[in-house]
């Protein structure tokens, strides 16, 4: 491993920071059998160790001057091929490194929460293998100094999603999961590696700092397609409108696994890259983030409104994951990118907080997943009642908690920007945003106890909190869902301000506005919360809620059914392929080609047939052919040679 | 004007003289000794008689090459190094047809009449190879001719046996009418019928000489008695549509006959052709060459399809004994040197490919000839490893693979064509041999890949017929790989006598 | 020899075709034999014709060749029809196609 | 010893040893077993002395043997390697010791069996090393033969039906590429069938695109492309499962190599003309192989036409006339000799415990075999390009050669890595995930024989895919000027040639302005 | 003059005749006496046309040898046997006689042009061959040839003659053993001419 002489020092840690959990991912694959039990402590302890190293780089970094704070590492040549030519190269700035310490720091958490988890999984180790694998990818992603080596951390986290969601593979709805979101993916990988060839042909690298410098001099049609690939792949990976249907049965997998990788870091993936390539989108006059923008809104009250009516609280907040990571594009789509990051840390705190504390509850209850069979669990699971109380109250926007500041902070770009329908989505969303998942902690936690009956009857008591590795994920997260605003608060350290060099400055409105427009999001935040309320707290909410339905049947039922996005793409893309399929290969290739293959063998055996008749076995009958033979010959060249 | 007797040279007819004398004191020694001493030494004597005339023969080539190219005989014989390079096939051919016949007619009492017939049989092909004279080509085809309708029917108590004699004879004197019919237009058209005539045989008429004086629509009679000269000899070569006879012949005769007539009657029908178009009529070739490129396109095309769906080898290797006529046609229509030598390698690799194939035959069917059909040779390969790897390989050679002698005549026929401008015949050409990979093909699934029914019948343990396949398999394979000094003979032999 | 020697040549070919003709038409062996030696005669006209066409003996002296060829052809001939009429008991070619296809 | 020496102890290694199989007796299988396994690794140890004494600088040939043959036809014994040659070489001498490990379940018949395997390198290895376009010829046929007896005599189920197809359809092919070998022999006038010497011989572009043609013919049907494929499926299928690890690591790389090294260069402006036309089949080839292999209902027969769609890569790649699509083309004929050799090797150990090929049979078996479902998984996923293993540097520079070079036709081609992606996995799940049945229950994992055939390949699937610079460091000057032959007009009196100028254009040199 | 060509219409017309009434014989003894027939008719025209000895051999080899042997063999087969006269083979006379038409009408055109076609100007050698028939004579003539110059083809019919012995031999001694079979055996009966 060479390190280039102008390597910023901090830097010189980042290849350490991925080698770590990936050196325990080979170590569980290979020995996990052997090391058994204590697989959890050996993947905790290397992402706890990469978790250190970031902490050391970014202490380096805030240590270096601000122009030197950009540093890339070489660990080696990749690829070469006449010019082109990729290394792999690692980039340690403001923004990975922010990345780094949200992916390994949350990540350290859920690793600790699965060793409680996960007990008793017969596939123990090789959970934590995939784990850790996981994180390494991810921090390749985050790391990469290019773009193609984004992409091999890009794919690499797909695929170890793929692993995580179908790792109860015997279940067929966990290994229709798995697929479903590789494939789901895939597609948008497709896009986002045509993407990056816009990138090299255009750029003539991939160099993640040298594209962005380039992107000024593109042409802005190029750029703007350039752009709107490399966003169609961050809409698979971040589950965006069209491509977000993967998310919702990801649930399938772990929760953990959900915690980590569907809520708090790979798909905040997509959000990363869109404000890494900034740059890029930015050069295509507007076209590319105007786009990035309004998808980024739609999805959010898409998501949103199916979040409302689901029953299983993990697909709530998948829902709620896929909302929430529509206000990050919406962010970036207004060239807000630290806000955009600001939400993605904070999201990250109090969703995998929530996820966490679900998979507690599930945990307790053997599995269910369905909220209607739950109520008043705060009395029996004090700490993950609280705890899901706060993440509850972060993600609906109250202040203090960080969901409020980053929301707002969303929100107030967009009005700055003066992109007033952008906000009010945004602030629709957060009606919604308040209401379901008030419905979700309401009916779980508050109100009476129900507890489902077979968890009662298999561990009737055995209805417990979290144990304590479980516990000691969830306060530190509900900790930080708490305090997370602090991190943009007004002042030299604010996040903004530390991600400016990388991301550029954004403007933000001055004056009493600011004061408004946080006044009417809290507004509406605590609108949904009554609503909410009333629905399902208050003795009447039953009543209600059969009246509410009664008028509205059609699109509850709708909602319920995920507005047939599945159905409609099962219809219109899966069903004709698989028609397509069927055909090329039963068809053009079983009976068209093969056909003329054989065809040509049975016509050669078929004219052999026919013309063995001719042999018949009549000496007269040669004779006649002879003669005939005779007959041509001697006429052509009578006529050649006599005649003429 | 006082009788001048024409000065007796023997040179050119040594080997036919050779094979003649050993013929018929063969035949008399076994008619007055026969029942006495027996019929042992009659291969042996057989042998001699070929060897004798195979070392004549190649006196023959090295007096050529010393000598130069010359007409003998008032211009009814040329000796040249295409006639020795035949003479010595033929005796080759001859030889191995004898040792495969020893062991499949041993103990019969009608040997040296088979023996006896072989070797006039080879002295009138060889005859054929040096006749320079349209009326010599003729008394040697009904020499030959007249002694393969006999072998032909040869076999004892076989119907099938006299029932191919007789289509092959009826056909074949229904052909020489036709021949002899191309005989007297030549000779009306040009008032004699040797070949090259001219001042080496005192200015006596000859076809090059007059071809060389004579221009334009005098030549129309020519030109019609080309076309029935080929029909002649297409006959015998068995060139579509002039067939017929061949599988009916090949499959009725006694395998050892029907190897000797795929081999040694297709090369002396070829060196006449050869020497008449590709020497002789070489200033006609604009009027005969379509003439042939059709005949040689559909001889591959009919040959190689007839044979798909053949059931009986001996039948299947008679229609690819056709389809190989017509590769072999491809190297007369280059009409180059390349063609010429081409041809020639051809026709002696595919005669000691052919006779291997047939004494393998000979030794699975034996006298009874009754393992011929496909389905007899079910996993074969598992029974007489050895005899199923030589068969392997003859028919590999047949089908053109490489390393094997077939494939670098394919080779050098081919590259004639298309060095003489006819790539599309060539084109067609390896289609043809395509579709003829196919049955050889067949063959070898039947031989290796498929299980046999019913007990094991053990192969013939013949030396005789062994050592044939033995030496061919080890001639197929060497020429496949060290082709150069075959080649370069053949080269040497398109040395042409031109007057 | 005042006739023009085209009509020798004519009569040749007409016997020539009807030779070739009959050959294919009659059943019985014999007679198709019968036949190509009707085509042998015809073509001896030939022969004899354009000897006196180039005033030249060569073609007579073939002649002599062609019947040579013919007795030898006929001896060997007669004899295999013969075999395979005694074994058959008829000298028709159409009962004689065993082997075919 | 002189330099050339490894190359041609490489290529004869494995005749000698297979007529010294000959004289072993032939009831002792492990005996037999263990000499053929020697052999190979033998041969593969000398192909490393042909690898160490390569000399990545130079782009023309080295290690050049010539010996004369036929004289009087100007045919010679010549042979040497470049890039593109040498890792087709090593290629070969490194699957064939780990397929003679895949062929521990042939107990019938196996003298024959190995002598066949053992003629069948020593055929491919002359093909990857002739420079004498009847040397090349002959090894090419030679090669063909002891494939055919490999699928009919040790085969599966239709086997002689697929040895038949096999055989007919590649000599069809090939027997075109004879007259063309021979029509340049006689009218280049240079009456040698030196390749070197060949390359400058100027034909007019009607007669090239004739002779590139029946070239084609030949090596489109080896390659396989669409509509030329469908031997592949049968005869991969029914092969043995050495028979269809060469036959698909191995053999269908003889078609690729032959565009590499003889069709386009020796006729660049028939190529450069037909390049459209070229492409367009590859492209098809990477839909519709892949298509075709979704629905496939037998596990061996989906991965043969994955090689259908994997080759249209490959044919992509060398057809666009870019450096990358070149390079990138070339190492993936390495990747996927590599990944589907694995996989072939993979199914034919289930066919081993189960005695089925059908999807539909398994299920359930990461939970029975998992290290195999494993090993599985990870080969499948070099074969749908994940980054970081090698299926993706090969795909990725092929790509980016085809974008660059001819922008948005790239479409198709990298909508196949989604295909791709589709067929495997879902393939991957109806076999390894789910509930195991009661037959799928128990079965043993992997041996330690199956480890040590697969073990090497998977390393070297993760090496190449992580480092693949060795490869192509190597690769690149060859690459280039094949690169040079296909875009540059060769001196042509006439003056035809660079009609493919808008095409070629913006991606000169592998870069966009 | 006249009388030659009185005597070459009588060759004309018996030749032609008998050749056609061959056609139509039902009976093989017909045919070998129309085809005797024939021969003498053109024997007559050989004489016509100078060629003596040739036209002696036609008679004495031909019409009398040959067709002797004929006739023997059809005796030995059977003498009333009758040919039916329909044809089995489907297509076969149409084909045959329409095939025959085309080729006598080629002929017919090259014998009306033919001597022009080889000789310019249509020449006629009558005179030379009258010539050589005073001078040496016409046997001496032909077998000055036949022992000169075609000495060689001359000698090579005895090996022609001794083939065509050896084959009889041949085959004959198959008659012998597979009637000894035949009889042996039980096998139909060879005696069922009617």
């Amino acid at each position: 491993m060479t390190l280039s002489a102008d390597a910023g020092a901090h830097a010189t840690l980042a290849p350490y920071i991925v080698a770590l959990p990936l050196a325990g991912a080979v170590v569980l694959l290979f020995f996990g059998k052997r090391i058994g039990r204590a697989a959890g402590v050996v993947a905790s302890g290397a992402i706890a160790g990469s978790f250190a190293l970031g902490v050391a780089s970014y202490l380096g970094l805030l240590a270096a001057g601000e122009e030197e704070r950009e540093a890339s590492v070489r660990v080696f040549d990749w690829i070469q091929a006449g010019d082109f030519r990729v290394a792999a190269d690692l980039l340690v700035d403001q923004l990975s490194i922010v990345m780094v310490l949200v992916v390994t720091g949350v990540g350290t958490l859920i690793h600790v929460y699965s060793i409680g988890y996960m007990a008793g999984d017969p596939r123990y180790p090789r959970f934590f293998a995939y784990l850790n694998l996981f994180a390494a990818a991810m921090l390749l992603l985050v790391l990469a100094d290019n773009v193609l080596l984004l992409y091999v951390g890009w794919e690499g986290v797909g695929l170890c999603s793929y692993l995580l969601i179908g790792f109860w593979f015997e279940r067929r709805a966990a290994a229709n999961a798995a697929k479903k979101a590789f494939l789901v993916n895939r597609i948008g990988d497709f896009a986002f590696m045509l993407g990056i060839f816009v990138l090299v042909s255009e750029a003539g690298t991939l160099v993640v700092g040298d594209v962005n410098r380039a992107a000024a001099d593109f042409d802005p049609g190029i750029a703007t397609i350039g752009a709107l690939l490399l966003f169609a792949g961050a809409t698979g990976k971040s589950a965006q409108i069209p491509l977000y249907v993967w998310l919702p049965d990801a649930m399938e997998g772990p929760t953990p696994v959900s915690a980590l990788i569907h809520a708090a870091t790979m798909v905040t993936a997509g959000v990363y890259m869109v404000v890494r390539m900034g740059p890029v989108f930015e050069a295509s006059g507007g076209a590319a983030l105007e786009v990035v923008a309004w998808i980024g809104a739609l999805t959010a009250l898409w998501a949103a409104l199916m979040a409302c009516f689901e029953y299983d609280i993990k697909r709530v907040l998948a829902y709620s994951t896929i909302s929430q990571l529509g206000y990050m594009f919406l962010a970036a789509g207004v060239r807000a990118y630290s806000a955009s990051m600001f939400h993605l840390v904070t999201h990250a705190f109090f969703k995998a907080l929530m996820f966490l504390g679900a998979g507690a509850v599930m945990h307790a209850l053997a599995g269910q997943v369905d909220m209607r069979k739950m109520g008043g669990l705060r009395k029996v699971m004090p700490i993950t009642g609280v705890t899901f109380m706060l993440g509850w109250l972060a993600i609906s926007g109250i202040v203090p908690f960080s969901g409020f500041f980053s929301k707002d902070a969303i929100l107030a770009s967009a009005w700055q920007e003066g992109r007033y329908a952008l906000w009010a989505l945004g602030v629709g969303t957060a009606l919604l945003t308040a209401f379901y998942m008030s419905r979700l902690y309401l009916r779980v936690f508050e109100g009476p106890v129900v507890v489902p009956g077979h968890a009662r009857e298999h561990g009737g008591v055995h209805v417990h909190d979290a144990p304590p590795t479980m516990a000691a994920a969830l306060v530190p997260l509900a900790l930080l869902s708490v305090v997370g605003g602090v991190l943009n608060l007004p002042g030299a350290l604010t996040l903004e301000h530390f991600l400016e060099p990388v991301v550029g400055h954004s403007e933000v409105p001055g004056g009493l506005t600011p004061w408004l427009l946080a006044g009417a999001a809290l507004l509406v935040a605590a609108a949904g919360i009554a609503l909410a309320a009333a629905l399902y707290l208050a003795p009447a909410g039953e009543a209600r809620r059969a009246r509410i339905h009664g008028r509205a049947r059609v699109p509850i039922d709708a909602a319920r059914n995920k507005f047939f996005v599945d159905a409609i793409y099962g219809r219109a893309f899966v069903l004709p392929g698989k028609a397509l399929s069927s055909f090329a290969a039963n068809t053009v290739d079983a009976r068209l080609i093969d056909g003329i293959v054989n065809g040509t063998g049975r016509l050669v055996a078929g004219a052999s047939e026919g013309l063995r008749r001719w042999q018949t076995g009549y000496v007269r009958s040669y004779g006649a052919t002879f003669l005939l033979g005779v007959v041509v010959i001697f006429s052509i060249l009578f006529v050649r040679g006599v005649v003429m | 004007m006082p009788f001048q007797p024409p000065d007796v040279e023997l040179a050119g007819i040594a080997p036919e003289l050779a094979l003649l004398v050993a013929g018929l004191l063969l035949l008399v020694f076994d008619a007055a000794f026969g029942e006495r001493i027996g019929r042992a030494y009659l291969p042996y004597a057989a042998s001699a008689g070929l060897l004798v005339a195979l070392g004549l023969a190649v006196a023959g080539w090295r007096s050529a090459a010393d000598r130069g190219a010359e007409l003998q005989l008032s211009g009814m014989v040329a000796l040249d190094g295409f006639s020795a390079f035949v003479k010595i096939s033929l005796a080759v051919f001859g030889l191995l047809s004898v040792w495969i016949g020893r062991d499949y007619l041993s103990g019969e009492d009608d040997e040296s009449e088979f023996f006896g017939l072989l070797l006039l049989a080879v002295a009138g092909m060889m005859l054929m190879g040096s006749a320079a004279d349209l009326i010599m080509i003729f008394l040697a085809l009904e020499t030959f001719s007249i002694a393969l309708y006999v072998l032909v029917g040869f076999r004892r108590r076989s119907l099938e046996g006299l029932e191919s004699a007789m289509k092959y004879f009826l056909l074949g004197s229904f052909s020489s009418a036709f021949f002899l019919l191309g005989i007297a237009l030549a000779y009306g058209a040009v008032g004699g019928t040797n070949l090259y005539g001219g001042a080496a045989l005192g200015g006596a008429p000859g076809l090059v000489d007059h071809l060389a004086s004579t221009s334009g629509g005098e030549l129309g009679l020519l030109v019609l008695a080309t076309g029935l000269l080929v029909v002649g000899l297409g006959f015998k070569i068995a060139a579509v549509p002039f067939h017929m006879w061949t599988p009916d012949a090949y499959q009725g005769a006694p395998t050892p006959v029907t190897g000797f007539m795929a081999a040694a009657s297709k090369l002396a029908g070829f060196a006449a052709l050869l020497r008449l178009l590709d020497a002789t009529l070489y200033p006609l070739r604009w009027e005969w060459r379509p003439l042939v490129i059709g005949i040689a396109v559909l001889t591959m095309v009919v040959g190689s399809v007839l044979a798909v769906v053949q059931e009986d080898l001996k039948r299947m290797l008679a229609y690819s004994s056709i389809a190989h006529a017509g590769f072999v046609l491809t190297g007369v229509v280059a009409a180059n040197d390349d063609g010429i030598s081409g041809s020639l390698f051809y026709l002696a690799t595919y005669g000691l490919t052919v006779l291997g194939a047939f004494a393998v035959l000979s030794l699975l069917a034996g006298r009874e000839e009754r393992r011929v059909r496909l389905a007899d040779h079910r996993g074969l390969f598992y029974d007489s490893p050895l005899l199923a790897g030589a068969l392997t390989l003859f028919l590999l050679s047949l089908a053109g693979v490489p390393l094997t002698s077939g494939f670098v005549g394919k080779l050098v026929v081919f590259g004639s064509a298309i060095d003489a401008g006819y790539s599309w015949v060539a084109v067609v050409g390896v289609l043809a041999s395509a579709i003829a990979a196919f049955f050889y093909l067949r063959v070898l699934v039947v031989m290796y890949m498929q299980e046999r029914e019913g007990p094991a019948e053990p192969a013939r343990r013949w030396p005789w017929a062994g050592g044939v396949v033995a030496l061919t398999a080890l001639a197929t394979l060497a020429l496949g790989i060290f082709w150069g000094p075959l080649i370069d003979l053949a080269e040497r032999a398109t040395f042409f006598f031109a007057a | 020899m005042s006739i023009a020697p085209g009509f020798y040549l004519a009569l040749a070919g007409m016997m020539f075709t009807i030779g070739a003709v009959g050959a294919l038409v009659r059943r019985n062996a014999i007679v198709i034999f019968m036949f190509i030696e009707l085509m042998l005669n015809a073509i001896n006209l030939v022969f004899v014709t354009f000897a006196r066409v180039h005033g030249n003996l060569d073609g007579q002296v073939l002649v002599f060749f062609v019947l040579v060829v013919a007795a030898a052809e006929v001896v060997v001939g007669l004899a295999i029809i013969l075999v395979i009429a005694r074994r058959r008991a008829s000298a028709n070619v159409d009962d004689v196609s065993l082997l075919r296809w | 010893m002189s330099e050339s020496f490894w190359l041609n102890a490489s290529i004869f290694a494995p005749l000698v040893g297979a007529v010294l199989i000959g004289f072993l007796p032939d009831g002792r299988v492990r005996l037999l077993r263990g000499a053929a396994l020697a052999v190979t690794l033998a041969t593969f140890a000398l192909s490393i002395g042909v690898l160490a004494s390569f000399d990545p600088g130079v782009a023309g040939f080295q290690q050049v043997t010539r010996a004369e043959w036929v004289p009087e036809w100007g045919i010679a014994y010549i042979t040497g390697v470049d890039g593109v040659s040498l890792w087709m070489i090593m290629l070969t001498t490194f699957i064939m010791p780990l397929s003679v490990l895949a062929s521990w379940s042939v107990e019938r018949r196996a003298k024959a069996y190995f002598i066949f395997l053992l003629a069948l390198e020593t055929g491919m290895l002359g093909v990857f090393a002739a420079l004498d376009l009847f040397l090349f010829y002959l090894f090419w046929e030679a090669s063909l033969v002891p494939m055919y007896f490999v699928i009919g005599m040790w085969g599966y189920g239709r086997r002689i039906y697929a040895a038949m197809k096999f055989f007919l359809f590649t000599l069809a092919g090939s027997l075109l590429m004879l007259v063309a070998i021979l029509f340049v022999y006689f009218n280049s006038g240079q009456g040698t069938f030196d390749y070197q010497t060949l390359l400058g011989a100027p034909f007019a572009l009607g007669t090239q695109r004739l002779l590139f043609l029946a070239f084609f013919a030949s090596f489109a049907v080896k390659v396989p492309l669409v509509p030329l494929h469908t031997w592949l499926p049968d005869a991969h299928t029914e092969a043995p499962t050495a028979g269809s690890v060469v036959l698909a690591a191995l053999l269908l790389k003889l078609g690729a190599y032959g565009l590499i090294r003889f069709a386009i260069p020796l006729f660049p402006d028939a190529a450069r003309e037909l390049v459209p036309l070229i492409m367009t089949l590859a492209m098809i080839g990477i839909v519709y192989g892949a298509m075709v292999a979704i629905v496939q209902r037998d596990l061996k027969r989906l991965v043969a036409y994955s090689s259908v769609a994997h080759l249209g890569f490959v044919v992509l790649g060398v057809f666009v006339g870019t450096i990358q699509g070149m390079s990138g083309g070339i190492l993936q004929m390495v990747n996927h000799g590599l990944s589907t050799g694995a996989l072939f090797m993979l199914v034919g150990a289930l066919y081993e415990r189960r005695h089925t090929r059908l999807i539909a049979d398994f299920g359930g078996l990461a939970r029975s075999v998992p290290v195999m479902a494993g090993v599985f998984l990870f080969v499948a996923l070099s074969s749908l390009g994940l980054p970081g293993l090698n299926g993706f540097v090969g795909e990725f520079l092929v790509l980016l050669g085809t974008f660059l070079g001819y922008r948005w036709w790239v479409v198709p081609a990298a909508f196949g890595i989604v295909l791709a992606a589709i067929y495997l996995l879902w393939a991957y799940q109806r076999v390894f995930h789910g509930e195991p049945s009661e037959a799928n229950r128990g079965l043993v994992d992997l041996r330690a024989r199956e480890v040590a055939m697969l073990a090497p390949l998977l390393a070297l699937i993760a090496f190449i895919g992580v480092y693949p610079e060795p490869f192509l460091d190597r690769i690149e000057p060859s690459a280039r000027r094949v690169v040079a032959q296909l875009r540059e007009s060769s001196a042509l009196p006439g003056g035809e040639g660079a009609p493919g100028g808008s095409a070629t254009g913006d991606g000169a040199g592998g870069q966009g302005p | 003059m006249a009388l030659e060509y009185a005597v070459f219409g009588a060759v004309f017309v018996v030749a032609l005749g008998s050749s056609l009434a061959m056609l139509f014989a039902r009976n093989a003894v017909h045919a070998a006496l129309f085809l005797v027939a024939t021969q003498v008719a053109l024997a007559v025209a050989f004489l016509l046309q100078g060629a003596f000895f040739v036209a002696a051999i036609q008679i004495i080899l031909y019409a009398g040898a040959i067709m002797v042997l004929f006739l023997f063999v059809i005796m030995l087969l059977g003498v009333d046997r009758r040919e039916a006269l329909t044809e089995p083979l489907p297509g076969q006379r149409p084909l045959a006689i329409g095939l025959g038409a085309l080729l006598a009408a080629q002929i017919l055109y090259v014998a009306y042009r033919g001597v022009e076609l080889a000789v310019p100007g249509g020449g006629d050698g009558a005179g030379a061959i009258t010539e050589l028939n005073r001078d040496p004579g016409n046997v001496r003539a032909v077998a000055r040839l036949l022992f000169g110059n075609y000495i060689l083809p001359f000698e090579a019919t005895s090996i022609l003659l001794v083939v065509a012995i050896v084959g009889v031999m041949v085959l004959a001694r198959r008659i012998g053993s597979i009637e000894a079979a035949a009889s042996g055996a039980g096998s139909p009966a060879t005696e069922e001419a009617a």
